[in-house]
């Protein structure tokens, strides 16, 4: 069944258009990878869907209900939550509060039964529940914006970047978390420059270039595709 | 016994700049806006205070009024001045926010007369005997009112989800947008509460003066902008603290220093003096 | 060989929390130091002890024989160091080329009085396009930072501590939100930057990058050093691959 | 074809209520005055201009009064800052100019063209000195100082005058303009036990003032001045205004026709009652109004000539110029009583209220 | 002379001065991003010392080198606090230097305490000649603004007002440079205050209060903070105003009001973003 779905969307900022008559689908429980090189619109893209960029033409349908005239807020509570580029934590508050506005739009005993959740997947954020996001490491920070986005319960998550400053391990617990949601049902769109790591997961791919889409298919193509690897995701054959 | 009720005395002013103080900490918290035209609120409604007292003779619905009508200029104010240039560098505001408060003094001029307004039957005038200290009824009033009002806000925005929501829109709205936080109606409620507590202040001045003027928000204006400094980036608790040992400063103050410095310079001693000491304010996070 | 830098049991903590724990090492000219450790491990730390943006609780910092450990940021900056943030940070109110070009020009800031007296920046800009097209982002040399990708702004900012023609340059995860030929690219640079003498320290997580270009890898964990040596043998010993790649003891939930 | 009279007022901002009274009051003289054939059948046009009560707006407003309005004189109904920048540019333009209220000594010391209809405040200080000390035989007295320069030189007189009166200063404090709250001092003065306390301050101070001493319990006599002359003073004070002495220059329930009549007129034409300020602006406008109908001509010098020999009744009493420009006439001692100003006594020692000679 | 009355000199001096007091401010707000609610202080400052040093004897030229260097001297002691505070906290603790120095004035009788000074000298140019004179000053504040903003020293103060963290990573001094720019604007403010002090030739503690130095800061941003042209405009304009719309009587302060707040809401840029809005070629080049 399709979640998400992109009719010839334009979005940008201002006048400038980031992403040209971008069309694509993804199914209910996938995992999606939007790939490409820097500045190609892939996180327009994401933060378009999640209300935050402007959407200058085309639809962005959920559920099959065009929601492009709803409010950010609004789209958080038909359930699409979001992992930002650049994390975004609250910088002020605690690991503990940022968890609590990540599930603010849920009941206090959803809260406390996501929250624990989070706990099992990232055991570190634990040791720190009093410490202010702004004094927390790179990966630490990562963590606690997938937990954050992970409160909210979403049926669609985003996650922009998410290897982005991890150590490997890091990366493989990351990873995990996102295995396991996606085993719970979620479905997830993620953007990542560890292209080989995303097409292990992924079960569609589309890159991007210069705000428009060149290549659509499956993971499997893709890895199957090396012209479209060396072209557009530069992923030397000896890279790790 | 003289400093017992000096300190009483004190005690009184402060509660008045921290009622101000508090709602313009809850502005500023949230918008980085130093919203001067706060003032002219607390203006509005010692006048609303004074007529609706004159009018019906019940000093506790004028209070309820001004409170209510006051919280909603306060949102208007919100909506038509500072939303659109929320945006922009904090000085904007600033300017836009002193402009707006010399025009409402001037309204208040235009309307209600240049030599202010006083109630026809002053309430709670009589002198009451606390612990040793004569106090007016009013003062007394103000200050348990402001005890209770701000300690309510207190447990509200420290205790609750939110509270936490709050803060969250703090440092960015459009995140705390993103996880089902109203933001227009954090900030409404803010502006609301805010301006309400700045009404609740002027009608309690209004009765300690039985006088309503056009220029009365100056004072409270600007102290309550140190204040909000000297409580650094803490809570409403703080800005309680804060306010209070300022109106104490000032009492003993005006009384041992007046010799050498007015009322408002002994204040800002006091706030550079702490500020050098302890840059991020009295309460604030290295 | 001269040291460079000298780094005696530096500790840093905050509060209950301590990030760096009696942590040495030295640097020689020319030598490209990998900095690695898992998230967390006080790596950023460290570098904003000999930074100066962090004061470290105890231990000493120098550079070519001189203490820097009292020294506000911008004289140790004048003394050599150039480093790039992990978070990026551009003046927003200029373009990308004057973000560099006010760099380049640091001989004429050193005293505000002369800088008063100085107009003429053709130069430093001549320089911040050549660094800018070093790092592979002439393009964007008269866009504002405002509406540059990440990718670009993490390019900038190393341009930007190249222009102060530093002795040594502290990279912290200049390749993070690269993918993998941009990444590869600017690796390439930071070797050939190296190669003409420039003294580098990287603190990377992609591995692949940093075992193909460093000659030397210092591992920190938990605030802790617990390797050093040259990027083989480092990386096989147990407790490194214990720490850094989780092989042993997976405590991540199944 | 009219003659003109220039007048700075502050319409705007803090000193408006004051500005409104003394221009009604100017306004007010120059009806009257039309009514009665004008000057010598020419019509008198005023033309005032809002100096926000600033120095800094004066200086242009006189010139442009001066220069481009060609005013034969002109009057101040602003406060002493920028009635004492404009009286330098009158003086040096040799425009003759009548300060209304304003109480800075340096204001007449701009020179022979420059006069003022009101009493400097150490004049009044020395006044409320005699009538604290000899009229009301009160020795020991609080002083609470209004921190501008009435306030100060009110102070300076009263200082001045105290020991031929035996009176003892037991203590001293000050507060701002903008104070309204003055709990420490009330408390601190409680505790000194005056007999009587000399306050000076404005209505919309001493108001307070006077309503927070008497709520603490002090119920010995406070004697102000002029500042206090209004309604308003006894609206906000309410009952505790009861039995304040002030020192000014109006009397109410005086006897003179001319006083009268412009209590009935004022009230008619401003729809509130007359005021010190209102009387001053009234005064101000009249003294300048008879000497040109005296000098019989628009020549400024002979003006200037003709307002020092003022000799004429004004609701404020009546007015003649020493060397100096000051007004020589008696002190008014007004008293609340039943919820108005009355008589209380009139002062009109010569010596006692002889202004400044230089 | 110049075929202008008294009038037009008095206003044009009175303009030239207030284009002088915000281009110091300029200086340090709209250069260096230290922003002041306190700046009348120094303009008082520098009218005292002026004052005071002519009635003792002195000639304008030893009162205006005075006025210069002691407002500067306090402005270096003032800016040491801005390297303790920053943002809004600098505006508060700045604007308490203003409360400080007002209530000092206040108090001290050797300057005159309640009653200021009064009888200052005049310049002794004549009203035309002095008219000059400010306008000789005011050519010379702009030409050095203009420069400075070419300078190395403008393009440092543009990274410190961005990002003063940064702006040490690249080097520069920030404690010095923002200490430069205090004492250079701060000396600039006593250089129009003690020309306003031989102008209006009364001097009390009230005009340099707390509205002066809004007032100043206003004339800053409603210029377009930074902008050299758009300060002096805005200034020049604001300076006078109130003597231009008398005609609108009571409702004068009103209007003004008004005016400052519909400016910041609709055109947040100030003059010179309204300027740059109408003719957008212009839009380029502002730097370097
Ligand atoms: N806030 C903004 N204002 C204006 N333009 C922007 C803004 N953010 C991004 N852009 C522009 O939009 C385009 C797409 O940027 P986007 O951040 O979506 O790319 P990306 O694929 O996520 O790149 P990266 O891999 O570097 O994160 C770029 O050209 C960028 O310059
Ligand atoms: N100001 C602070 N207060 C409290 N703890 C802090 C502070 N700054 C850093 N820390 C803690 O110190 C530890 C080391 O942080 P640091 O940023 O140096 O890690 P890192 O090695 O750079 O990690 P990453 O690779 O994830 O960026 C972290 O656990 C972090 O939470
Ligand atoms: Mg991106
Ligand atoms: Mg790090």
């Amino acid at each position: 069944m399709t979640m998400l779905q992109l009719e010839n969307m334009d979005c940008g900022y201002g006048a400038f258009h980031a992403v040209h008559d971008l069309s694509l689908t993804i199914e209910q429980g996938e995992i999606f990878a939007l790939l490409g090189p820097n500045g190609a619109g892939k996180s327009s893209t994401i933060m378009s869907i999640a209300g935050h960029v402007q959407l200058m033409s085309g639809a962005i349908r959920f559920d099959g209900t065009d929601i492009s005239s709803l409010s950010a807020r609004e789209r958080v509570r038909l359930g699409i939550a979001v992992a930002p580029e650049g994390r975004r934590l609250f910088p002020d508050l605690t690991i503990e509060e940022n968890l609590t506005v990540g599930g603010y739009s849920l009941s206090r005993e959803r809260e406390a039964v996501n929250r624990e959740i989070v706990f099992t997947l990232f055991p570190r954020l634990t040791e720190r529940l009093k410490q202010p996001a702004s004094t927390l490491s790179g990966g630490e920070q990562q963590m606690l914006a997938m937990g954050r986005a992970m409160m909210a319960e979403p049926r669609l998550l985003m996650i922009d970047e998410v290897s982005l400053g991890l150590m490997p391990k890091m990366v493989d617990v990351c990873y995990h978390a996102i295995n396991h949601l996606k085993s719970q049902g979620v479905t997830i769109l993620l953007v990542e420059q560890n292209t080989k790591r995303a097409l292990e997961v992924a079960d569609h791919v589309c890159v991007l270039e210069s705000g428009q889409s060149v290549w659509q298919g499956t993971a499997a193509e893709a890895q199957n595709a090396p012209d479209l690897i060396e072209a557009f995701l530069g992923m030397a054959k000896e890279a790790s | 016994m003289l400093y017992v009720e000096l300190l009483a005395q004190g005690l009184v002013q402060g509660s008045i700049y921290a009622l101000v103080a508090v709602g313009l900490t809850l502005v500023y918290g949230l918008l980085r806006i130093l919203h001067v035209a706060h003032a002219g609120l607390f203006t509005l409604g010692g006048y609303v205070g004074v007529l609706v007292t004159n009018a019906t003779g019940s000093l506790l619905l004028a209070l309820l009024v001004a409170m209510v009508t006051v919280g909603i200029v306060g949102m208007a104010i919100y909506r038509l001045c500072y939303q659109p240039i929320l945006d922009k560098p904090p000085y904007v505001a600033l300017i836009a926010s002193i402009g707006l408060f010399i025009a409402m003094e001037e309204i208040y001029r235009l309307v209600f007369g240049p030599y202010g307004i006083s109630f026809e039957n002053p309430p709670l005038q009589d002198v009451v005997q606390m612990f040793g200290v004569t106090l007016r009824l009013g003062e007394v009033a103000t200050a348990a009112g402001t005890l209770l009002l701000v300690g309510a806000l207190a447990v509200f925005s420290g205790k609750t989800r939110f509270g936490t929501a709050w803060r969250a829109t703090v440092t960015d709205p459009a995140m705390a947008e993103s996880f089902g936080i109203d933001i227009i109606k954090v900030r409404y409620l803010n502006f609301f509460i805010g301006s309400a507590f700045a009404a609740s202040a002027g009608v309690m001045v209004a009765l300690l003066n039985n006088m309503v003027e056009p220029t009365m928000g100056s004072v409270p204006s600007y102290k309550a902008l140190a204040i909000i400094v000297l409580r650094g980036l803490g809570d409403v608790r703080g800005t309680l603290v804060a306010a209070l040992a300022l109106g104490v400063i000032e009492a003993f103050g005006t009384i041992y220093l007046g010799k050498f410095l007015d009322r408002d310079a002994i204040a800002f001693a006091f706030l550079i003096l702490v500020l050098m000491v302890r840059p991020q304010g009295l309460f604030g996070r290295a | 060989m001269t040291m460079l830098l000298d780094v005696s049991a530096v500790t840093v903590r905050f509060g209950g929390v301590t990030a760096v724990n009696g942590v040495s090492f030295s640097l020689n000219k020319g030598e490209l130091l990998g900095f690695i450790g898992p998230n967390g491990a006080g790596k950023t730390t460290m570098m904003r002890a000999i930074t100066g943006v962090v004061t470290p609780t105890e231990g000493e910092i120098r550079l070519l024989g001189k203490n820097l450990t009292t020294l506000p940021v911008h004289q140790r900056v004048r003394l050599g160091l150039g480093f790039s943030q992990q978070l990026v940070k551009p003046f927003r109110n200029m373009t990308v080329l004057e973000n560099v070009a006010l760099a380049a020009g640091a001989r004429h800031t050193a005293s505000p009085f002369s800088a008063l007296f100085r107009i003429k920046r053709d130069r430093e800009k001549e320089q911040a396009a050549q660094l800018l097209a070093q790092v592979g982002i002439a393009d964007a040399a008269d866009a504002d930072p405002s509406n540059l990708p990440l990718g670009y702004l993490k390019r900038l900012e190393v341009a930007r501590a190249l222009a102060l023609k530093p002795s040594l340059l502290l990279l912290d995860e200049p390749l993070a939100g690269l993918n993998h030929a941009e990444a590869h690219k600017l690796a390439d640079m930071i070797v050939a930057l190296n190669r003409a003498g420039q003294s580098i320290i990287l603190i990377e997580h992609n591995l692949g990058e940093v075992m193909r270009i460093c000659s030397r890898l210092i591992v920190q964990d938990n605030g802790n050093k617990i390797g050093e040596g040259d990027p083989e043998t480092v990386m096989n010993t147990a407790v490194v691959r214990a720490a850094y790649l989780g092989e042993g003891n997976d405590h991540v939930a199944a | 074809d009219t003659v003109k009279i220039g007048m700075n007022v502050p319409l705007t901002g803090f000193a408006a209520a004051d500005g409104k009274s003394a221009l009604l009051g100017a306004e007010l003289a120059i009806e009257q005055a039309n009514a009665e054939g004008g000057i010598n059948g020419t019509q008198i046009e005023l033309i005032q201009y809002d100096d926000l009560a600033s120095p800094k707006e004066a200086v242009p407003i006189a010139n442009r009064l001066i220069s481009q309005d060609e005013v034969v004189v002109a009057i101040s109904g602003s406060y002493s800052g920028s009635t004492r920048a404009a009286a330098g540019i009158f003086q040096s333009e040799g425009v003759p100019y009548v300060s209304a209220y304003a109480v800075h000594p340096d204001i007449t010391k701009s020179g022979d063209y420059v006069f003022r209809t009101s009493f400097v405040g150490e004049v009044q200080g020395r006044a409320g000195a005699k009538l604290i000390g000899e009229m009301l035989g009160k020795k020991r007295v609080v002083v609470i100082t209004l921190q501008n320069d009435f306030g100060q030189s009110l102070a300076a007189g009263f200082k001045e005058k105290a020991a031929d009166y035996g009176i003892e200063i037991i203590s001293e404090y000050e507060y701002s303009i903008k104070d309204r709250q003055f709990g420490p001092i009330v408390t601190k003065v409680k505790a000194d036990q005056p007999d009587a306390i000399y306050a000076s301050g404005y209505f919309f101070t001493a108001g307070p003032l006077v309503n927070q001493l008497r709520s603490a319990g002090i119920d010995v006599p406070v004697i102000g001045q002029e500042g206090y002359d209004s309604d308003k003073f006894i609206e906000i004070a309410g009952p505790t205004s009861e039995g304040v002495l002030i020192t000014t220059s109006l009397d109410r329930d005086s006897t003179v026709a001319e006083t009268q009549e412009f209590i009935k007129a004022f009230e008619k034409k401003a729809g509130y009652n007359a005021d010190m300020v209102a009387a001053s602006g009234h005064t101000a406008a009249k003294v300048v109004i008879e000497a040109m109908r005296k000098a019989g001509t628009t020549d400024r010098a002979a003006i200037r000539d003709a307002i020092a020999q003022t000799n004429l009744v004004a609701s404020t009493g009546t007015i003649s110029f020493n060397g100096l420009g000051e007004v020589k006439k008696d002190v008014q001692i007004q008293i609340v009583k039943d919820g108005a100003w009355h008589h209380f006594a009139v002062i009109d020692d010569k010596d006692l209220l002889a202004p400044p000679e230089e | 002379m110049l075929g202008l009355g008294a009038y037009e000199i008095s206003v044009i001096t009175a303009m030239g001065i207030a284009v002088i007091f915000a281009l110091s401010l300029n200086l340090i707000t709209g250069f260096c991003g230290q922003i002041s609610l306190g700046h009348a202080a120094f303009y008082g400052i520098g009218a005292y010392t002026s004052a005071l040093l002519t009635k003792a004897g002195f000639p304008i030229g030893v009162g205006l080198l005075g006025a210069v260097i002691l407002a500067g001297l306090v402005g270096i002691v003032v800016g040491f606090a801005s390297l303790r505070v920053r943002h809004d906290f600098l505006a508060i603790t700045t604007m308490g230097v203003g409360f400080l120095f007002v209530g000092i004035t206040r108090q001290m009788d050797f300057v005159g305490g309640e009653m200021g000074v009064s009888g200052i000298p005049a310049s002794g140019f004549g009203k035309p000649g002095f008219m000059l004179f400010v306008m000789l000053c005011v050519v010379l504040t702009i030409l050095f603004s203009l420069h400075l903003k070419r300078s190395w020293m403008g393009y440092s103060f543009d990274a410190i007002a961005s990002d003063e963290d940064t702006a040490k990573v690249i080097g520069l001094d920030v404690s010095r440079y923002k200490l430069a720019a205090f004492a250079m604007g701060t000396a600039l403010a006593g250089l129009a205050g003690a020309l306003y002090a031989h102008n209006v030739r009364f001097i009390d503690p009230e005009s340099f209060g707390f509205v002066e130095s809004i007032t100043v800061l206003a004339m800053v941003v409603i210029g377009g903070i930074g902008s050299v042209p758009g300060v002096i405009f805005a200034a020049a304009l604001l300076s006078v105003l109130p003597l231009w719309i008398q005609f609108f009587d009571e409702y004068k302060l009103l209007l003004y009001g008004g005016l400052l707040f519909a400016m910041m809401r609709f055109s947040p840029g100030g003059m010179a973003g309204l300027a740059r809005r109408i003719i957008p070629s212009k839009a380029k080049g502002a730097r370097s």
